[in-house]
């Protein structure tokens, strides 16, 4: 594999964070049926956003949310017609311990009662994605008031999730793809999808790019190899290869 | 002054700031002497470890010191459960920051303040003991007097640290407004958005404000204890 | 008090092993640089551990390495005056006193403070701190420090190798107070035979860290073999009453019926004292001198004539007021043909024994 | 030994921290020197200025940190700018995830030396001016070695910050394996996905045994100093 | 060389105000502690910057404050032996004793160093480093450090304080041997009288902080009022040729005519030295006195006689040898009735006459 990796392109993507396994796994599909190397920045999507602003050899930007890429493209950042909505992802509440009972997430409910003296764990809900979409699906179900002296924040949904999985919390809103795989939460109950602006991961050539090898990954990354991989971890995938 | 600068939260992150990076500094200076100590002066079994231990906070990123806090002092977590049953409760609490804060800060106080302990003079610590003053005399009255200057660099280097702690901070008791949200969370929250820069940048100019404002003064102090010993 | 000791050491390139038992007063290290003074004084408080050793002071045992017996210093109660000062420089000159006396159990003060400070000439600098001190100074203000600590046994070395001869007059009778109204063991190391003539109760010889002599000064300074001490320590130590002081400003001794004239004494009618005649200073004629600027001639038998390897022989002479020893050189010996029961006259001059010479 | 626990990616991040920890240290060390000699030793106008922006890295936190190397020394920044223009690279590159290191290691380390530096003896100093060596003499051969376990203790404690540093590394240079991911940078983000913890762990653990490593070789080398000088 | 120095500096309780000039050799800064010798000895060295000083050796200024000149330490060529040793706590004794040697010019060593070593007793210790050294070798070292230096003027700060009699006997030849062979400039701080007759070429004697007196060592010392220095310091200088040496160990000297007996000297016949006679030591006697132990009798005639307030009285009398100092009682005075232009003679003992009192 190595010799190949010498004559044979490179691409560089800046993902957010939260998508490592699934493009870890695509970068191992892609590299075994292109033969060209995939290298993936996983940051936060504003440091790789500002990042990009500062001229960074990135070729693709992923981001986590919508406010960011648009941000780059207000700037000519990144190749608007390139850009296209990628991933989905659905916003879920989680519980401490294996079986907890399914919570009813509507308009009305009480979630102070449900939640008592303990707290509810959310990424930070005015900076981090997963914590706008959060407090936006809390309050256009009117829940918000009653929540928010509640909440404790944390800097990226994975440590909202972490706490939950401590038992610090009883409660935490997070991805449905951070919920997969942790034996000490299950997820209570799913989000109504129009409670919140939907949840977006899009994707764009970065403007500087003069990579060849880009457009050739973005097909990519709409193919079935990606789309299994992405499904693998739970997100949903939004965008599918254009025909031809 | 700032009145208008800030709003009323934003404030409140300014006094929960100061007040975690004060407790930290003060509640860990005695610690960090007694362990300074012990490093620079005492030979024990465990002398390697506990110098191991010390480091460890400036070794591992800061989340991951966070998130030891977590599953070690929680209300779930093996230390913390024993300690919320005689009250005492870290977990999203401001005393939980002060606490991260001062772990994080613990290696550079500690390795002040034994630089300090390494220089003294034993010699004079030996007058001290045939004038008749026990160990622990010998220590209030001239190994204390004398390791000041770096005592009061650990302190501010402690409190500097304390004011800037973050990432440690926020994974631990997570960024509660008014009860955990310190002023490094503030700002980070602002640098997570499209155009939050100048918001972030007032809360930047001042933390930096308050903690060179410390400096200074522990400087003066540090240059005043010098030139006691000098002379006056 | 008594100070037995007993100890052995091997440091790379220097063995100590030492051990002497003395009576209560000032014992005197005497020796040359080098020759393991400090080690022992340190032994003594503590601050430094041999691979074996023993030390008893009056009765208490302060170490013994075969029974892991080992006093730590701030149980001593010492006042040691160290040979390079160790002031604290964090404190002025007055805390540097007062420290010794924070820790002393409350009881009276061996020396009134403010007497001692007088003394030691140092009132004008009490809120000073040491790094502003010239080095005299801070050896007067560590010898104050030690002295206010209300020691139970004061270690001395080289107490006043720093001042001028001066003061040295004025701070010696400050260590014979400790030794005799106040009844504290000293261990007093010094380079001079006049310290060593006035103070010490007990001279301990040292040589390449052993003990070369031990005994009381008279012996050992009398002694004519005793070599550390340099040749020119050699003096002879006489005991006499204080007569009378005659308005000249002349004080009249009687050693046992003999008359001997000194400069003022400070000292009262009817005391005994000590003093010490430097073998050099004393000149032997055959003949009773007329018109001789000495005030003392003592008559006496000579007892023994020592030859030296250099010009010069000891000759000790038996007189009324004990034994006195005279320098002279081989050539006089000749010319005076003198030999053991010869009668002879020794001449002293009335200033040629000096105040640091006289001790009580 | 290690070999079936890490993939080659995760050797490149061992590899990339060393190298990036180690040339932090190397590079900044006599800049510390320097500074430090200066704070301790001289008045001059900018003193307090210059003591303020060493600790400006401690006070802020990381991201900021991080951010303002970005705005400075990204290809776009006013410094950056023109250092590349005479070949030097920063941005993206590991030299930059050693700048960011060093910098956010650079109190620490001065902190230390400073107070070796103030620790020393001034007159053995003047003892040597009167035997004919002149200031920078007089600085290479008493002071440079008196304060050697300063030295050793600041670079310790650089390499252990620079280890561990990643919130202005990641902020600045990115995180691009074989180029600027680091240990932490790998660690946080295996934390940032399920599953990853286990693999957090292994590299929390790899990087903790190469700091502590390096920390005992420090007091190895720190005692056997002071021996040197207590005399053998 | 010669030295001229004014300097003025007011510290919060001291006042300095001293300026001297004093030509080539050894100038002894005598004093009593605290009186600003050493004070005096850094404003020398560069180490101290008085207020107002200027400070010219051998027409070079090394300081300036008027003209704003100032030399800095390293520049001045120094061999500082400083009071408290300052010995380099990281090398051995070999690395600081070949400091100096380091930044020195290229040329002639000053002195041999095997020789050198061999003299201040320090070969088994070259390897050590200063922490394990007794206060005594300390100082030796230092002493060393300094001439090895290649110093063009050497500073000593009490560098024989902590020594014994004997190694100072061995080490002061070193410092003759600079200021007579290699016209080395000496600043020599001591409390010594022995070590000011012996070495001194100007004294200057300090009092708090001013010049109490100047002048070459037999001016001051046969003054019989300079009271700095002490009583016992007194004493008179005569200059003499050496003569022969003889087979019992002792050394004739001719001192314009006069012969004087001398315990044996290490010069050769022919050779011009120096001898001080401590006014202690002298006996008068009207009548020349027969079967003495003493070998000096020299006769004279009284010249002066000053009573002191105590019993002493200073007499001074012309001899052919040059004027001589008796310090005799008053009683003496009296009853050998002297007075000025009455003949009588000095008996001075051999012995009396320590090597540390002859000089070259
Ligand atoms: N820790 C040590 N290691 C090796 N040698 C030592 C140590 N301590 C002292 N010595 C040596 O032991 C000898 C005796 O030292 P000590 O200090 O007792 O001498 P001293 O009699 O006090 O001499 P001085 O009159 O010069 O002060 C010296 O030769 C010294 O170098
Ligand atoms: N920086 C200073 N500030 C105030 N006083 C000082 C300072 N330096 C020296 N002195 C004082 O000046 C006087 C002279 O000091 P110096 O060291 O010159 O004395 P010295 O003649 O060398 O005495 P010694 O024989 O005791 O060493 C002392 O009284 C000392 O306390
Ligand atoms: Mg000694
Ligand atoms: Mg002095």
């Amino acid at each position: 594999l190595t010799p190949l990796r010498a004559v044979a392109g490179e691409v560089t993507v800046f993902a957010a964070a939260s998508m490592k396994n699934a493009m870890d796994e695509i970068a191992q599909k892609y590299e075994a049926a292109t033969g060209n190397h995939l290298v993936v920045s996983f940051a936060g999507s504003s440091a790789l956003a500002r990042q990009i602003e500062q001229g960074a050899p990135a070729d693709i930007f992923i981001s986590a949310n919508a406010k960011w890429m648009d941000t780059l493209e207000g700037e000519g950042l990144v190749d608007p017609a390139t850009r296209f909505d990628l991933l989905g992802n659905r916003l879920v509440l989680v519980a401490h311990g294996k079986d907890a009972a399914p919570v009813e997430i509507a308009r009305g409910m009480d979630f102070a009662g449900l939640l008592g003296e303990g707290r509810l764990a959310m990424a930070l809900v005015d900076a981090v994605p997963a914590g706008i979409y959060g407090k936006s699906a809390l309050s256009n179900l009117g829940l918000w008031e009653q929540v928010e002296p509640k909440v404790a924040q944390s800097d990226n949904v994975r440590f909202a999730l972490a706490l939950v999985s401590a038992g610090e919390v009883p409660y935490g809103i997070v991805y449905a793809t951070d919920a997969v795989s942790d034996d000490n939460v299950s997820v209570a109950g799913t989000f109504p999808e129009d409670s919140h602006d939907p949840i977006v991961y899009p994707a764009a050539k970065v403007s500087e790019s003069e990579n060849p090898l880009t457009g050739e990954l973005l097909d990519y990354l709409r193919g079935d190899d990606a789309k299994q991989a992405f499904e693998k971890q739970g997100f949903t995938v939004l965008a599918v290869r254009p025909a031809g | 002054m700032f009145d208008g600068l800030l709003g009323p939260e934003e404030w409140q992150a300014v006094r929960l700031s100061l007040k975690v990076a004060l407790v930290a500094t003060v509640a860990s200076l005695p610690i960090g002497v007694f362990v300074a100590y012990a490093l620079a002066r005492w030979r024990f079994p465990g002398h390697q470890l506990l110098n191991g231990i010390v480091h460890l906070p400036l070794i591992l990123p800061p989340v991951v010191t966070g998130y030891l806090l977590l599953i070690t002092f929680g209300t779930q977590g093996a230390v913390g459960s024993f300690l919320k049953k005689i009250g005492i409760v870290f977990a999203f609490n401001w005393t939980g920051a002060a606490l991260a804060a001062a772990i994080m800060a613990f290696p550079l106080m500690v390795r002040a303040i034994r630089l300090s302990i390494e220089a003294v003079d034993s010699k004079l610590e030996e007058a001290g003991s045939t004038l008749g003053a026990s160990r622990r005399q010998v220590f209030a009255t001239i190994t204390l007097p004398l390791i000041l200057p770096g005592i009061v660099a650990g302190a501010i280097l402690a409190f500097a640290k304390a004011m800037g702690e973050f990432g440690a901070t926020i994974t631990f008791v997570s960024n509660i407004p008014g009860r955990t949200q310190t002023l490094p969370s503030a700002i980070y929250t602002f640098l997570q958005v499209p155009g939050g820069e100048a918001s972030a940048m007032r809360l930047v100019i001042i933390s930096v404000v308050i903690a060179l404002a410390a400096l200074f003064a522990s400087e003066l102090v540090a240059r005043r204890i010098a030139r006691r010993v000098a002379g006056s | 008090m008594t100070l037995a000791l007993e100890l052995r050491h091997s440091f790379p390139s220097f063995e100590l092993d030492a051990s002497f038992e003395v009576p209560k007063g000032v014992t005197v290290l005497f020796g040359r640089s080098g020759s393991g003074k400090t080690t022992i004084a340190n032994a003594v408080a503590g601050l430094f551990k041999p691979d074996f050793g023993r030390i008893v002071l009056d009765g208490q045992v302060l170490m013994d390495s075969t029974r892991r017996v080992f006093l730590p210093p701030h149980k001593r109660r010492l006042g040691y005056i160290f040979q390079e000062g160790r002031l604290f420089p964090h404190m002025t000159v007055r805390q540097n006193l007062a420290y010794g006396g924070r820790f002393a159990p409350r009881q009276e003060a061996v020396e009134n403070m403010e007497r001692l400070i007088g003394l030691l000439g140092i009132e004008h600098l009490m809120d000073r701190r040491p790094a502003l001190l010239s080095g005299g100074e801070k050896q007067r203000v560590a010898i104050g420090r030690a002295i206010l600590a209300s020691p139970r046994i004061v270690i001395a070395d080289e107490p006043l190798a720093a001042l001028d001869e001066q003061r040295k007059g004025e701070i010696l009778p400050l260590f014979e107070k400790l030794r005799d109204e106040l009844a504290v063991p000293i261990l007093y190391v010094t380079h001079s035979p006049a310290e060593v003539a006035r103070l010490a109760t007990t001279v301990v010889a040292m040589e390449h860290g052993k003990v070369a002599r031990v005994g009381p000064p008279a012996e050992v300074l009398s002694d004519m073999q005793v070599m550390p001490l340099g040749v020119r320590a050699a003096g002879s130590m006489i005991v006499a009453r204080v007569a009378a002081h005659h308005d000249d400003g002349i004080t009249e001794l009687d050693a046992n019926g003999v008359s001997l004239f000194l400069p003022r004494l400070d000292k009262r009618p009817g005391e005994n004292i000590r003093v010490r005649i430097p073998a050099q200073d004393v000149l032997l004629m055959r003949s009773r001198p007329e018109r001789i600027s000495a005030l003392n001639v003592i008559a006496g038998t000579v007892v023994e004539i020592r030859a030296g390897e250099g010009p010069g022989a000891m000759v000790s002479l038996k007189t009324d007021a004990g034994l006195l020893l005279a320098r002279v050189t081989k050539r006089s010996v000749a010319a005076l043909e003198l030999a053991p029961g010869v009668v002879c006259h020794a001449v002293v001059k009335t200033v040629a024994i000096a105040p640091e010479d006289v001790g009580h």
